[in-house]
Parts: structure tokens; sequence; C-alpha cells
């Protein structure tokens, strides 16, 4: 894919000054990979990761990505939605009617199994290296190649019965697609975004993406949000460390960097990264 | 690394015959005759050795081959008949073509979900299916039933002789039952197969 | 005919490994025992006679394979077929499946966090893994596993070869433990719909 190589640190458009944080997108993977980068180089306990931290340098990091390659992004903006709904969980004031597990619990877990994939992959790249040193015998003087409906088979009724039972009906597929549509559209929360800054001059994120319990929607949102921001319809703030993403209206017409900084102290999201 | 070490080396690995200078270029210690001379040493250790190979000398160069007297092993090592059993696809495709017989290749694609035209065609090679007449739809499709083969392979007696029970699929179970359903489904149908051509550069030459 | 010419003229003709069962079935002489026999009798004649190849155990069988040490002598040769090796996206998607065979595509896209759709496929064209059943939930998944390609690759018998670090993770060693998060599931099957065109991230140039 040709995601671009963009830098977490370019500066944005109101010229904020680049950061320490030089992050080129095309040196990984994936999402799991740039996350456990960013834990792993700043020498970050992976069981107590700051998420705050972590979620404001992935979405830096993740800034670059053309809206051209939405569609191959759309793995890296995924994990962006999982850090802000767990960024937003361990913020989240809860009933504390029971212990409930550390929201980051998950993630950690992925963290950790990922990187246990990646150290066996590099143990199976030296295998296959020593294994490539050694050659098989190059040339087999051509000999009669048996048929295949030659050979004996050895396929039972009992194979072929277990695999009728595999069947799946018609109808359940039918379901199936009905089912996994996607219901959520990324016009929808256009709309919904605009709609809510409609006699706003900012919303919470948050706000936006509460109603909807899936997963899917706070993605999708997120989505249109970094789609609208491109356009300059709207721009998206994030406070210090433990604040809230902020949705703001831009005024038609309005220059870059007008938009009145908020005397909480809210300042662009491009330069929320001096965690270091 | 001796001379002769290099050689065989080369001659084992290569798939084709190669000549003696091409050998001598791999190594500043090689030239033509060392390799000449390798070569005359190596084919008196194989013979001394009784090696099973040994270096033909063809005009295109040299090669490692078995000596003929082997040939006859070599031959029964392929005629001795690997079992073999059918994968999980064409497993599903008989029982498909079994229990829904005649049946043409888009139903069954449907019920599978995925193209089946290569596993179809391995069954007949098979000879556990074959074309048994034409639909009547657009085209007028082939369509699929079990051979006497497949009674004779599995042990039964007639089509009769299928169990018929109710933890059977209703895909497979009620031949009433329409499989194909409308045009849209054709569709999901039509965008696995394009999907099945999709490939995936993601090894190094 | 000594035993040891005939398993050598196997060994050598052969392309794949080959297991001691299929060699004996050649010649009423050989049993299994014969043939492990003669195979390592072979083994200390090569290494005495300094042979530039020997007889390595893998996939369950044997193969003539050149030392390592030639490796540099043959790769500057055109006729000896080069070697191909996996990009790090395939190496990884494959660790998983050899990890948690059998393995769904959800399962390895949520442990990878990126589609791997083409990335298996092309893991399928090289013979590493394949479809080796169908998994319980919705829509009843393919499952992946290893090919015995897989263990030659690597140059494993068997799968208990596998490299285990101590400090990898119960989700690794244990294959039961389900790694999908039950409300996860519908979203990854739903994407897993609308992702036909998925292209796979980071395959390295």
């Amino acid at each position: 894919m040709s995601m671009v190589v963009k830098s977490a640190s370019v500066s944005s458009a109101s010229g904020t000054p680049v950061g320490p944080f030089l992050v080129d997108l095309e040196r990984f993977r994936g999402p799991m990979d740039l996350l456990l980068h960013l834990i792993r180089k700043q020498d970050i306990d992976i069981f107590d990761i700051p998420i705050s931290r972590i979620t404001s340098q992935f979405l830096a990091a993740i800034e670059g990505i053309r809206e051209s390659d939405l569609d191959s992004a759309g793995e890296f903006l995924e994990m962006a939605a999982t850090l802000v709904w767990i960024k937003a969980q361990v913020l989240l004031p809860r009933p504390d009617e029971e212990e409930d597990e550390d929201p980051r619990a998950e993630l950690v877990r992925r963290l950790l199994e990922y990187e246990q994939i990646r150290e066996v992959c590099g143990l199976l790249e030296r295998l296959e290296g020593a294994w490539a040193r050694r050659y098989a015998k190059g040339y087999v003087a051509p000999r009669p190649e048996a048929r295949v409906e030659d050979l004996p088979l050895e396929t039972t009724w009992e194979d072929v019965y277990r695999a009728a039972m595999g069947v799946e009906p018609p109808e359940s597929r039918r379901t199936r697609h009905r089912v996994t549509a996607r219901s959520v559209s990324m016009e929808e929360k256009t709309r919904l975004i605009l709609g809510s800054l409609e006699g706003n001059r900012r919303i919470e994120f948050r706000k936006l993406v509460a109603p909807f319990r899936e997963k899917l929607h706070g993605v999708m949102t997120l989505l249109a949000g970094l789609e609208l921001s491109r356009r300059r319809r709207i721009r998206m703030r994030q406070s210090q460390p433990f604040h809230d993403l902020w949705v703001y209206l831009r005024e038609e017409g309005a220059g870059d960097g007008v938009v009145p900084a908020p005397s909480t102290g809210d300042q662009p999201l491009e330069s929320a990264e001096e965690g270091r | 690394m001796r001379a002769e070490q290099i050689v065989e080396a080369l001659l084992f690995a290569s798939e084709a015959p190669i000549r003696a200078d091409e050998i001598a270029r791999v190594d500043e210690s090689l030239d033509e005759d060392v390799v000449e001379r390798a070569i005359a040493a190596l084919r008196t250790e194989y013979l001394e050795a009784e090696r099973a190979f040994d270096i033909a000398e063809l005009a295109e160069g040299y090669q490692l081959l078995t000596r003929p007297e082997y040939a006859s092993y070599l031959e029964r090592f392929d005629s001795v008949p690997k079992p073999s059993r059918l994968s999980g696809p064409a497993l599903e495709t008989l029982a498909i073509i079994a229990y829904r017989q005649p049946i043409g290749r888009v139903e069954i694609e449907y019920v599978r979900g995925v193209g089946c035209a290569g596993v179809i065609r391995t069954l007949q090679d098979r000879a556990l299916v074959d074309v048994v007449g034409r639909g009547e739809g657009l085209g007028r499709p082939l369509l699929y039933g079990t051979t006497s083969h497949f009674l004779e392979h599995f042990g039964f007696r007639s089509l009769e002789d299928l169990p018929r029970t109710e933890e059977l699929p209703v895909a497979l179970r009620d031949p009433s039952e329409a499989i194909l359903p409308e045009d849209e489904e054709g569709d999901e149908v039509d965008g696995e197969e394009v999907k099945g051509e999709e490939r995936e550069p993601g090894v190094e030459p």
C-alpha cells in the first residue's frame, strides 16, 4: 500500500513546530507494530501504559495518512478508535459497584502476544536462512508421473458424511449477510458531527460516540472527523494528556489558526506529543 | 575446501548439466584443468565406494545421475501407489453433489460460497462424479451427479443407501428446497470468485 | 545390491524428503529398520569421505542436501535454483498459524491488527499453509494449519520442533484458548465482508 510517509511531527497547518517524535509509518507492519514501537522506544512499562500519552502519540503518528489511503489506513484508524475508547474508559468516573477489569488489560495482552510473535519471527527467519543454505538435488531425470486418478483413494464415506454435516444451508447464509451489512456509514457520521455543531462552537468527541455502544460507531465517527478536518470543515483538538478530544466548527472562509484557543489551555492535536 | 567438494556440490545442486569452464568460474582456486581432474577423482571415489550415482558426461556438460542398475527401484518407487485422500473442499463438494444431484455448478458454489470448478474437475478425474444432464435455465448449465464408481468406492448398492438423517443440514436434506436464491445472492458468488484472483506481493523473489 | 545403495539411489532421485517406510516399500529386502540403519551407515560414509552433501532429517522424512558451507559457491551459479525468502508480513502470519493452528483468518487478523487475506493466499500458493477444516462459529470460517512443506522450509522434523521460548504467553501455547473477545466477533466478521479489496500494509520491497 502506498501509505504516505509523513512523520508524526511534521508541522500542522497552523505551523506547530516539529516535535521530537519522528515516526515513519511505512516502517510499520500495522497498528500493533506502531503501538509496540511507541511503547518500547520510550521504555514504558507495558503493564502500566500511560494511555493518554500513547493515544496522542499514536494519533499524531497516523496524521499523515492520506485520504486516498483511507481504506488501507482503516486498520490504523481502528486502533486509534480503540485507544480513544480505552482512554475514555480510564477517565470515566465509574460507578464503583464492582472493580472492573483495567480497560487496558486486553490491549496489553494483545501487545504481549504480538511481541512474542515478532520474537518467533526472528527465530523462524534465522532458521529459514540456515536451511536456505542447504540445497537439494537440483535435477531429477524425468520419470513417468503417476496420474492422480491412478492412485488409490483412501477417502471413506465417514469423511464425506462429516463434510456433509458441515454444509451450511443457504438460509443461514442469507441471514448472515443481512446481519453483517455495514450499518454505519461515514456520511451518517459526517452529518452527525456537522449537525451537532449547529449552534455550538465545539463538542466533545466522546459525546458524539456515547449514544452508540458499538466500537464501529467510534471508528466511523473518528474517520468522519478526520475527513471533515481534512476538508477544513472542522478542527479536532486535544487537550493536555487526560483531557478530551474536542471538535470545533471552522467558520467559512476562516483562515488557519484563527479558532480561538479555549481558556482551558487546549492545544492542537498535532502537537500533543510532548510526553517523552 | 577441496576442489572435489566444490565441484561435487555444484553438480549435486545444479538443475542442468554444467560444463567444466562454468564450474571453474565460481572460485579463483579453480580452472578448467583442476575441474576436469576433480571430476575424474570423484568418479574414481564413487566407483570405489560403490555409490548409487555417477558423473555422466553429456553433450552439454557433466551431470550427477543415478547408475542405470537402480532404475528399476526408482520406477517401482514411483509406481508404488501413494494413497491419496480427497481434500476438505472436495469432500464438501462431493457431499453436496451426492445429496442434491442432479445439480449445477452455480448451485454448488452458492452453497459452498466459493468457486468449485477445479474441485469438480478433480472429482470427475476421480470418476466419482460426472455430467448427468443439462439444466433448464439460461445457458443450459451442466448438471452433475455421482457415478457407479462412487457407489462402489463407498460401498453403497444404490443412492437409496445414502444416510438421510435429521442431523443433515437442510441444504442437503430437502431436495425440494430451491437452493438458488434470487439474483442478488448470485452476485455474492460472483464476488467470491473475483476475490479468488487476488494476489499478494508479500513474498520476496 | 546392498540396502545402502538402494536407499541412496532413492534419496538421490527424490526432490522432497521421503519417509523410511516409503523407501522400504520399493523392495522386499527392505523394512523400516533396515532403511534406518542404511541411512545411519550412509551418513557415516558421507562424513568420512567428506562428501559435499549429507542426509538431513526433516518433515518426518530424509533428504540429501548440500552442507551449508558450500552455499556461497552455489549461489554464484545460474543453474542452481535460488531459495526465496518470506517477507516480514508473511513470516508473521505464518508464525501465528504455526503456533495457533487450526486458526481462522479473523483471529489471525486480530493478533496482527491488519488484514491478512492476501498474505494467507501467498502462503497457500507456496504450500506452507493450507485449509485444514472449518470452525464452529458464524459462517463456519475456514481454519488454517501448516503443511509438511512448512516443516521442510524451516528444517523441522515435526511441529514439536517449533521453537518455544520460555516467555511465550499462555495464549501462544494453548491453541484451545479463544483469543477473540465475544462482543468483538460481530464487528470483525462485518469488517471481513466489506474489505474485499484489502491490501497488506508493510509489505517489504
